[in-house]
């Protein structure tokens, strides 16, 4: 078989998972528990398998692309829309690590949602995510990458309010949704500005015209799919749904808000950047400035968090930042590698915090949790791994990434990117370290009672999603001691950390290594290249990275290597002062949003509703009604019942009637 | 043109009217015969839809199948049905939501035959509003739709029917008062050199040459009120949350699905043919008022506390998108209204189907009433989730295909509108989640936690309003391929009527091969 | 000042007079009286006008039937009492006046100097020769009368059948006595109680006899 | 006979007869035969038990012939063309045909109604029915007349008769007082024509119709004036008895108090006669001052539908409030009668069509509407016809509340029946004619209208849950006597298919037009 | 113009008609009693009367003469019934004042 005609049959991809979410949402109750996991994982499994017979496939082609069409979906007059798969080598790249997360996160998952009642529906929501999360980065159109775009969102959604009878899951999943959306108005407006440029919304079609775009036209389509990216990835201003969708299960975290769905923004700009190019620079330069202080401002929230979930939360939003930093200073392929490695260690990190939680009856409160390491030993291997890899220090996957990210930009000549970028590093490499050691070192901040005692058991719960205010902590009272999750659970966070470890083989920066560069580079081979000075330049630059890194390592380790002595006892919170009490509130950002939302907005809302829809217009209309009721009621009046008056009335008809003859009549 | 071999149309227009008649001479103390005509009525008017689906040329951008008889002489006026692509699925609609209708009327017991009757009478009513192509013939029927649908309000309905049940009728009764004096007035215009005929061919042919500037705009402006009361385009959209909220369940499902759409079909059908310049001189207007009803109807339906109020109102800006597709004027957008008119016609008579089932279980619309529903009944919180989100126009489902080509379509052309209306887009998924995170999420207590689920009857109704459109949102073209010639031919109506042109990006690379609107003759323009 | 002219002028102060006496005489009885007076005047008139046998008609038919008739009913119905000058409806006395006086305005401004604008005979003139024949007024109107108006002249004859049957029907005493319901009862009371009081107001007011 | 004898009188010259055609006359002539033959019997048998059986036989009998002697005169006027006879004062043409059928029509739905009500509210029902032959006899001779002495005449012949109509229910203080006001106001409006008649007269030297038109159209009068003002007189006159606003205060308090058959009459034949009169003396014989009166006629039709409509809103009798609908009723037909006033010939015929089909629909659909008020009544003794007294009639009686909401719907001009197709000539008319203010203040009154018919329908399609409180006194189970349903069912029927199929009807409307002149 | 040579024109006549038509209108609208409101009607035909005679001679036409005769049997018709109606609902009261009978309105 040719290797062409095995490309054709990339649609298999995503019609595996989407074949397992129909079956599992037809009838995912009566399989039952088991069963429709390993259903929704086998598929998964099978979905990777074919991609990396996809990508050997892609390897036998030249040149690297390859188009399906399955069917026309949109085919009126100047538009045409196909259904249509486009194999290229990014879209291969992001199907592996989807597939591959995904298949591995499924798997933990069997251990994680054991004994929820509505097991079967999460795999089939799961399912239906990687399903569209595929077509999302397959779509050889703007159009068929939406419904993807709108598929992991709606996916999203579910599965943040999956326990939807807690309100605040629920709120969160529909914030998740909305607050995507506003930035898919951006996608969709874009997409309206292509096709009335372009005539079409294919990727073929972007890449043959968009150099002749006029800079402003290009710029305007820029920004407006970096809009729809800013929401999808969760960067400044739209970051804010990121932390609240933490109310998901955490495999839902790990997947969709670590690994994958959050990062189709970048997709989205790797894949259009033929329209940031086209700009002449000043839709890269928004892209990376929002990308450095999304980075370096989410980096300096998670400093304070104590909930475990949330700061991975705005550690991803952080990391998110750095990618977009990266894309902004046109490294396109360090991105992608960035992503990459990015899932591997976020996914391993959220899998071991779901262990963790998993293990102390869902407590995500790090100040109640201390020493762990030694209940959970696989669960902590993973994650200091991980944590070594997303703090920068070599040869962890996450240094080259990072690394790459920011001596691209250094090189670039945005110093001012790569000096925000740089302590944005420092800052991760601190509060991951704490997090580290508040959870799995020092002294323990737990104690066991008897399930008598145990009160109603709730998670930890943000009251309201929207108001992320300091919590005060509750001392955990577990019904048993800390134990170690089921293999199901800690084979995936292993192997993730594993990748993790070694994922920085995938493009070290040496000519010859740089084996995802390389393999990008058809997609990117229009972009300007960045090219590395001196490698004297670049070592001393990965020498910085490594030290910045240390040191933030290092600070919060001797803050917190003995742990903490109470729940309350951090002492970060006060060393900050007044930053840290911003920091906690996350700039306050939610707050100003929520009041606006609740004040102006509303009360607008509602007036347009009383005041205008029912006051004024049904109020017009009911008036009229009225109007000519009462001239009714007064005509009424005018008959007396009395025959001379109404005489009366004939006469002075008969007047009027003669009057108008006489004036007539002249 | 495959011909049927016998007046299909003609057949599909009164069979639901022989039902009716069937119904009205039947016992009132055998309400299962009575259940058993109405089914048998409307299902033997979606098989001879069914037939016609079949039957209908994809090619052809003309009227098809027309059957033309004389009626009253003295006037002119003809019994002329004929079917084209932009009819053909309204027709397709409106046999399809009357069974359905029917099937979540089975809690109806009150006055069942009488019932039955005026729901068999809105059919065929509706069914001649879409097929008719004399002027008379569309308005007797665009009128005669009032009397069923304002007994079902009044008969059938919740608390405050009566006053609902009258605005409806008076408000819409106002508007098509317009029409009546507009298409005399245009008729007798031709009628000074021609014989008189209200014959629409005819008079497309003559109408955009034949009338004075001013005369263009104030018929266009007559037709207008009609048909935007019916819509219904903001500011006139008052007695829509009433009627929706007040009228039974089968009959907010008709409302919305059906009944609406008269007025934008109404806008296609008409006014665009014949007064092109007129409709090129308003648009600006309408495309405004389209876009405050997108955005209008989203906030309002945002705070609305009864959710079938709610839903009526997300109906209003539904049809600005509609409205905005089809004043647009480009092959994109016109087609995107008749789809999104499709669409919205599955969509929101799925969720009124669905709010009924509700009010059936719990008697009650208000949200703050319902909490957590989808714990104790996880097949309808599903189901309803599923089609809030094809309401709210996820990609995938026919909302959204409508949508996007009616946005995509004027963007081309008008490009503040679109983005202003594509705000709706973000509103249209703030409401509906909002309101199912109040009813169907977090803790339930009390009825909530013990609320029924779905049943098979109820799952019958459902099922094929949300697969359809869940198939139309994934494979639209079997629809646009037949509503794209018709649609075609109605802007180089426009085009040859005006000085309007339509932008070639919207036609590049049409699929009919016809699209150079030079090539259409006057015969042809005309849907002869 | 020609004979004709004097007459016209006694008789037209005659007419018109009685005229102002029936709307303004508050007894009914002076009223029918006074509504001879005119009827008589405008006999003259006919006769001045070469109306002989019209006027000789007026005279018996109005004064001596309808008018008897008039003061029959009101001696039958003892309404012979003076009605009261108020009226329930403040505006209905002036604008009566008001509207009279224009309509009479309009009448004049409109007629104008020249009234009979009409052709001259038709059917048989009210001098001058008729056929060769010099005819007397009786035959004049009975020739017209029985040829023209023929088809008018029968039907008369429905109407005044008309006449006998609906007279008899309403006056009829039949044994049956208004039955009325709540309703009209209670108006019934309201009626007497009003009628009561404005007979009390009645004779408080000085009698103009 | 008294003309021969008179013929053969000595002294006077020969007297040469006018020609009768007795066809033209036959219509008249058999009802009044009818009502003479009623009179007779009742004065020479008095209280026989079969007097009334008799009398409805005779009546109808009467109706009957005159009902197939017009059909004579229509093949005849198809055939020949229009009858002038008997000294040209009577003309038969299709439009007096046309309208005659369906006074007969009216007149004979009316007996029909009125045959049971009498027993049942124990009128004396000889009497009773030779008045309303005798009535439709002034009306026959109103749809011919072709002399404003005739017209005159003819307008007391039906008239006189509805006065003691009206007051014939002795036992009703409101029959009574329906009877004075008619009277008083009849005689008083009467009076105001015949002054019209006189200064007709006297600026055209001729009462004759056609004369009029001849003389006027040789002639130019310079000074107008008189003719001016008979002109108006005429039209108060007339405007009165077809109660066009401002002359229409009379109808809802004579139409309320006089007995609901009588009403039904009153309401359709009367109508009906009144714009026989005023179509033909205005298109007849002031075509030339048609831009004089026409703006007049607007005014009148505008007027008439808005207070029509309107106050018919806030009414709370049923009766009243279709004395009020039959006010708007007017309007539109005057529309009609406006739109035929103008040059061109073909609009002109087209107003003139509408208004006389809009007649015969609206005959059929009043006399329905009143033939159930009159079903209905029964159980309050035709007293009382409040809006509350049609609660739940709907589930007590469905057929009957059916009926009434479709005659209620058919008035407010719904599709599919006859009210509609009228309604659309009249507005077509008005559109055509160019009149395009009043095809839009019909349009929206229409809309009005329909407010305060909905309301009765809604009215008895609510509430009567309860049980019909039979313990209340005086009201009794309704029940549908053979010749009410007879009624019933014929008017629906008619106004069904002269909504459904109003082809034939619509080309006979169109054939009455040509001849009017 | 002195009075000797006064000559009366019809119009002289038709302007009594005129008066005694716009005395009996006012009047009947002044007026209560019901019988005295008919009287007026009767000076209103008389007006007419006098209007046909008055033409009758001014046109030389018989005509108006003629219908004379007929507004007599008319206006006798009229009395006869309306007559007979007052004396039908005023046989139990005691005034004739049309006032009273207010039953129906509005």
């Amino acid at each position: 078989m040719d290797a062409r005609d095995l490309l054709d049959l990339v649609w298999i991809v995503p019609a595996l998972p989407a074949l397992g979410a129909a079956i599992l949402l037809l009838f995912g109750r009566r399989l039952g528990e088991p069963k429709a996991g390993w259903l929704a994982t086998g598929l998964m499994a099978l979905s990777f398998a074919w991609s990396v017979v996809m990508l050997l496939a892609l390897r036998n082609v030249t040149p690297r692309t390859h188009t399906v069409d399955l069917f026309t979906w949109f085919p009126t007059g100047g538009l045409q829309v196909k259904m249509g798969f486009l194999a290229d080598p990014l879209s291969i790249t992001f199907i592996l690590f989807v597939t591959g997360v995904g298949t591995l996160i499924h798997v933990y998952s069997l251990g994680y949602m054991h004994g929820d009642g509505n097991f079967g529906r999460f795999f089939a929501f799961m399912n239906l995510f990687c399903a569209s999360m595929l077509v999302l980065v397959l779509g050889s159109s703007f159009l068929v990458t939406f419904l993807g775009w709108e598929g992991v969102g709606l996916c999203s959604y579910l599965l943040v309010s999956f326990w939807f009878q807690r309100n605040s899951a629920a709120v969160a999943g529909k914030k998740a949704f909305v607050t995507t959306r506003v930035g898919d108005f951006g996608f969709m407006v874009a997409m309206f500005l292509i096709f009335s440029e372009l005539g079409s919304l294919n990727y073929s079609a972007m890449n043959a015209g968009a150099s002749k775009l006029a800079a402003g036209t290009a710029t305007a389509i820029a920004l407006l799919l970096f809009l729809g990216a800013v929401g999808k990835s969760a960067q400044f201003p739209l970051h804010v749904w990121l932390p609240d969708a933490m109310e998901g299960p955490t495999p839902v975290s790990a997947l969709i808000h670590a690994a994958t769905m959050v990062t189709a923004g970048v997709f989205l700009v790797a894949r259009a950047h033929p329209f940031f190019e086209a700009s002449g620079g000043s839709a890269l330069t928004v892209v990376s400035i929002i990308g450095a202080a999304t980075a370096l401002l989410a980096a300096t929230v998670a400093l304070i968090q104590v909930d475990i979930k949330r700061v991975l939360a705005y550690s991803t939003i952080s990391q998110l930042g750095f990618m977009f930093l990266a894309l902004g200073v046109g490294a396109y392929a360090a991105a992608i590698f960035l992503v990459v490695a990015h899932a591997f260690y976020k996914a391993s990190l959220f899998l071991g915090a779901g262990s963790v939680i998993h293990a102390s009856d869902d407590n995500q409160d790090m100040r109640t949790m201390g020493g762990l390491r030694k209940y959970l030993p696989f669960t902590a291997l993973g994650f200091i791994i991980a944590w070594l890899a997303i703090s920068g220090v070599p040869p962890f996957a996450g240094f080259w990434a990072k690394d790459e990210v920011l001596s691209r930009a250094y090189f670039a000549g945005d110093y001012g990117v790569w000096i925000v970028g740089t302590a944005a590093a420092l800052l991760t490499a601190f509060y991951m370290t704490r997090a580290v050691w508040l959870v799995f070192y020092g002294n323990e901040r737990f104690e066991a009672v008897d399930a008598a005692e145990q009160p109603e058991k709730h998670g930890f719960s943000l009251e309201s999603p929207t108001v992320p205010a300091y919590v005060p902590p509750k001392p955990a009272r577990l019904t048993h001691p800390p134990h170690e999750s089921p293999v199901t659970m800690t084979f995936p966070i292993v192997a993730l950390a594993a990748l993790a470890a070694v994922g920085g083989v995938l493009s070290l920066p040496f000519r010859s290594v740089e084996f995802l560069t390389q393999w990008l580079e058809p997609v990117f081979a229009d972009a300007p290249k960045i090219d590395v000075t001196s490698f004297v330049a670049g070592s001393t630059l990965e020498g910085i990275s490594v030290v910045f890194g240390l040191i933030g390592l290092y600070i919060a380790y001797r803050i917190y290597r003995q742990g903490i002595p109470s729940p309350e006892g951090d002492p970060l919170p006060e060393r900050l002062g007044v930053a840290g009490r911003l920091f906690q509130h996350a700039y306050y950002f939610d707050e100003i949003i929520a009041n606006l939302v609740r004040g102006p907005v509303y009360r607008f809302a509602d007036w347009l509703n009383r005041g205008f829809d029912l006051g004024i217009i049904d109020g017009a209309v009911n008036g009229v009604a009225t109007l000519v009721r009462d001239a009714g009621g007064r005509l009424r009046r005018v008959q007396t019942g009395l025959v001379r008056n109404y005489a009366l009335g004939v006469v002075l008809g008969a007047v009027a009637l003669l009057v108008f003859l006489a004036v007539r009549a002249g | 043109m495959r011909d049927a071999g016998f007046p299909l149309l003609t057949f599909i227009i009164f069979t639901p009217l022989a039902g009716a008649v069937l119904v009205a001479v039947l016992p009132r103390r055998r309400p299962e015969v009575v259940r058993a005509v109405g089914y048998v009525a409307t299902a033997a008017t979606l098989g001879f839809v069914g037939y016609l689906l079949y039957a209908f040329d994809t090619s052809a951008s003309g009227y098809q199948l027309v059957e033309n008889h004389p009626w009253i002489d003295t006037l002119g006026v003809r019994y002329l049905v004929g079917v084209d692509g932009i009819s053909l699925f309204m027709v397709a609609l409106t046999a399809l939501l009357f069974p359905i209708g029917l099937i979540a009327s089975q809690t109806i017991s009150e006055r069942l035959k009488s019932y039955t009757m005026w729901m068999l009478v809105l059919e065929s009513a509706l069914l001649g509003v879409f097929l008719s192509l004399d002027l008379i013939l569309f308005f007797v029927f665009f009128e005669i739709v009032l009397v069923p649908m304002y007994f079902i309000i009044a008969g059938w309905g919740h608390d405050r029917r009566v006053y609902a049940a009258l605005k409806f009728y008076l408000y819409t009764a106002l508007g098509s008062a317009f029409l009546l004096v507009g298409l005399l007035t245009l008729a007798f215009l031709h009628a000074q050199d021609h014989a008189l005929t209200f014959d629409l061919r005819t008079l497309t042919v003559w109408a955009p040459g034949g009338l004075s500037d001013g005369t263009a705009k104030l018929l266009f402006l007559a037709f207008f009120a009609a048909f935007a009361v019916k819509v219904p385009l903001f500011p006139l959209h008052t007695w829509l949350p009433d009627a929706h909220t007040e009228a039974p369940t089968a009959g907010s499902v008709i409302l919305a699905g059906v009944l609406l759409k008269m007025g934008t079909y109404g806008f296609l059908r008409f006014s665009l043919p014949l007064f092109p310049d007129a409709s090129v001189f308003f648009a600006p207007m309408l495309l405004v008022l389209a876009t405050i009803g997108i955005i209008y109807g989203a906030v309002v339906a945002a705070m609305q506390p009864n959710l079938k109020r709610l839903i009526a109102y997300s109906s209003v800006a539904h049809l600005g998108f509609v409205v905005l597709g089809i004043f647009a004027l480009t092959t994109q957008g016109l087609e995107g209204g008749v789809f999104t008119m499709i669409s919205h016609g599955l969509t929101t008579g799925a969720l009124f189907l669905l709010v009924g089932f509700l009010y059936d279980r719990r008697h009650t619309f208000n949200i703050s009433d319902f909490g957590g529903l989808w714990k104790a009944a996880p097949v309808f919180g599903g189901i309803f989730l599923a089609v809030a989100f094809a309401s709210i126009g996820l990609p995938g489902f026919s909302g959204f295909v409508g949508e996007f080509l009616a946005l995509i379509g004027t963007f081309i052309v008008h490009r503040p509108y679109a983005v202003i209306s594509a705000v709706g887009v973000i509103l249209a998924a703030v409401y509906l989640l909002w309101a199912y995170q109040r009813a169907f999420t977090g803790p339930a207590d009390g009825e909530n936690a013990t609320l029924r689920d779905l049943k098979v009857r109820e799952l019958t109704a459902v099922v094929p309003l949300l697969a359809l459109s869940l198939f139309l949102g994934i494979y639209p073209k079997p629809v646009i391929d037949r509503v794209e010639p018709s649609v075609r031919r109605v802007i180089c109506g426009v085009e040859r009527g005006s000085d309007y042109k339509e932008p070639a990006v919207a036609t590049r690379r049409a699929a009919v091969n016809r699209d150079d609107c030079a090539h259409m003759n006057t015969r042809e323009l005309a849907g002869r | 000042m020609t004979v004709e002219a004097v007459v016209f002028f006694v008789a037209a102060a005659l007419a018109l007079g009685g005229a102002l006496g029936v709307v303004l005489a508050r007894n009914p009885v002076h009223c029918a009286l006074l509504l001879v007076v005119t009827l008589v005047a405008v006999a003259i008139f006919f006769l001045l006008q070469e109306a002989q046998l019209v006027a000789a008609v007026q005279i018996i038919v109005y004064a001596g039937a309808i008018v008897v008739l008039f003061l029959f009913v009101i001696m039958l119905l003892g309404v012979d009492r003076e009605e009261s000058l108020r009226d329930p409806i403040p505006y209905q006395r002036p604008a009566a006046v008001a509207l009279g006086a224009i309509l009479l305005g309009e009448i004049f401004v409109l007629a104008g100097r020249t009234w009979a604008t009409g052709a001259p005979s038709v059917r048989g003139s009210v001098r001058g020769r008729v056929d060769g024949q010099n005819l007397g007024n009786v035959q004049r109107v009975a020739r017209v009368l029985f040829t023209d108006f023929l088809w008018a002249f029968e039907l008369t004859a429905v109407l005044l059948v008309i006449a006998v049957v609906g007279a008899v029907v309403l006056a009829r005493r039949s044994g049956q006595r208004a039955q009325l319901d709540e309703h009209e009862q209670a108006i019934e009371e309201q009626i007497t109680a009003a009628e009561l009081s404005e007979a009390a107001e009645a004779e408080e007011e000085p009698v103009t006899p | 006979m008294i003309v021969s004898l008179l013929t053969q009188a000595r002294d006077v010259p020969n007297i040469t007869t006018p020609s009768v055609d007795w066809l033209a006359v036959s219509p008249e002539v058999a009802l009044a035969g009818a009502a003479v033959a009623i009179v007779l019997l009742r004065s020479i048998v008095r209280r026989g038990r079969w007097v009334y059986p008799a009398s409805i036989v005779l009546a109808f009998s009467g109706v009957t012939a005159a009902a197939a002697l017009l059909v004579r005169q229509w093949s005849e006027f198809q055939d020949h063309g229009a009858i002038t006879t008997i000294a040209g004062m009577l003309r038969v043409d299709g439009f007096g045909v046309f309208l005659g059928g369906v006074v007969v029509a009216a007149t004979a739905l009316a007996l029909l109604l009125s045959v049971s009500y009498i027993q049942r509210e124990r009128l004396e029902g000889p009497e009773y029915l030779a008045l309303v032959l005798l009535s439709a006899t002034g009306m026959l001779a109103m749809t011919t007349a072709n002399d404003l002495v005739i017209v005159f005449l003819a307008l007391e012949i039906l008239s006189i008769p509805l006065y003691v109509l009206a007051a014939f229910d002795r036992r009703r203080l409101a029959s009574q007082e329906a009877g004075i006001k008619y009277f008083v106001l009849g005689a008083f409006s009467s009076a105001v024509f015949l002054y019209g008649v006189a200064l007709v007269y006297g600026a055209t030297g001729t009462t004759s119709l056609t004369g009029i038109s001849r003389f006027l159209a040789a002639n130019t009068v310079l000074d107008e004036g008189v003719l001016l003002i008979g002109l108006g007189l005429l039209l108060v006159g007339l405007g009165f008895k077809v109660a066009a606003v401002p002359f229409h205060m009379w109808t809802p308090d004579v139409y309320q108090g006089a007995p609901t058959p009588v009403t039904a009459f009153m309401s359709s034949a009367t109508k009906v006669a009144g714009f026989a009169a005023l179509l033909r003396v205005f298109q007849v014989s002031f075509p030339l001052f048609r831009n004089d009166w026409r703006p007049a006629v607007g005014a009148l039709a505008i007027l008439s539908l808005v207070i029509g409509s309107v106050v018919a809103l806030v009414q709370d009798d049923v009766k009243r409030m279709l004395a009020y609908s039959s006010i708007a009723h007017a309007g539109y037909i005057l529309i009609g009668f406006a739109a035929a006033a103008v040059t061109n010939g073909g609009a002109s015929a087209r107003g003139l069509q509408s208004a006389l089909f809009y007649l015969l629909v609206y005959a059929f659909m009043t006399i329905g509407a009143f033939a159930v008020v009159t079903v209905v009544a029964r159980s309050s003794h035709d007293a009382r016809h409040t809006l509350s007294e049609y609660r739940g009639l709907g589930t007590e009686r469905p057929a009957l509340a059916a009926l009434l909401a479709f005659f209620l719907l058919a008035q407010a001009g719904v599709p599919f029946t006859g009210g509609f197709v009228a309604k659309l000539q009249v507005f077509a008319a008005a559109v055509d004619a160019r009149q395009y203010y009043l095809a839009i203040v019909g349009v929206v009154a229409a809309v009005v209208a329909a407010f305060f018919y909905l309301r009765v329908v809604v009215t008895m399609y609510t509430g009567g849950e309860e049980p019909a409180d039979a313990a209340e006194p005086g009201r009794r189970p309704l029940r549908v006597d053979p010749p009410a349903a007879a009624v019933l069912a014929v008017t629906a029927a008619f106004t069904l298919v002269l909504g459904i199929l109003p082809g034939a009807f619509l080309d006979i409307a169109k054939d009455a037009t040509f001849l009017i002149r | 113009m002195s009075l000797a040579a006064l000559d009366i024109t019809p119009n002289y006549y038709l302007v009594v008609g005129a008066l005694l038509f716009t005395i009996g209108a006012v009047g009947l609208l002044l007026r209560r009693n019901v019988l005295v409101m008919f009287m007026c009607v009767e000076l209103m035909l008389n007006a007419a009367n006098l209007t046909f005679v008055t033409f009758s001679r001014a046109l030389n036409d018989i005509g108006g003469q003629v219908i004379v005769f007929f507004t007599l049997v008319v206006a006798a018709a009229e009395v006869a019934v309306g007559l007979a109606i007052i004396v039908a609902i005023f046989r139990r009261r005691r005034g004739a004042t049309a006032d009273d009978v207010r039953l129906l309105k509005g």
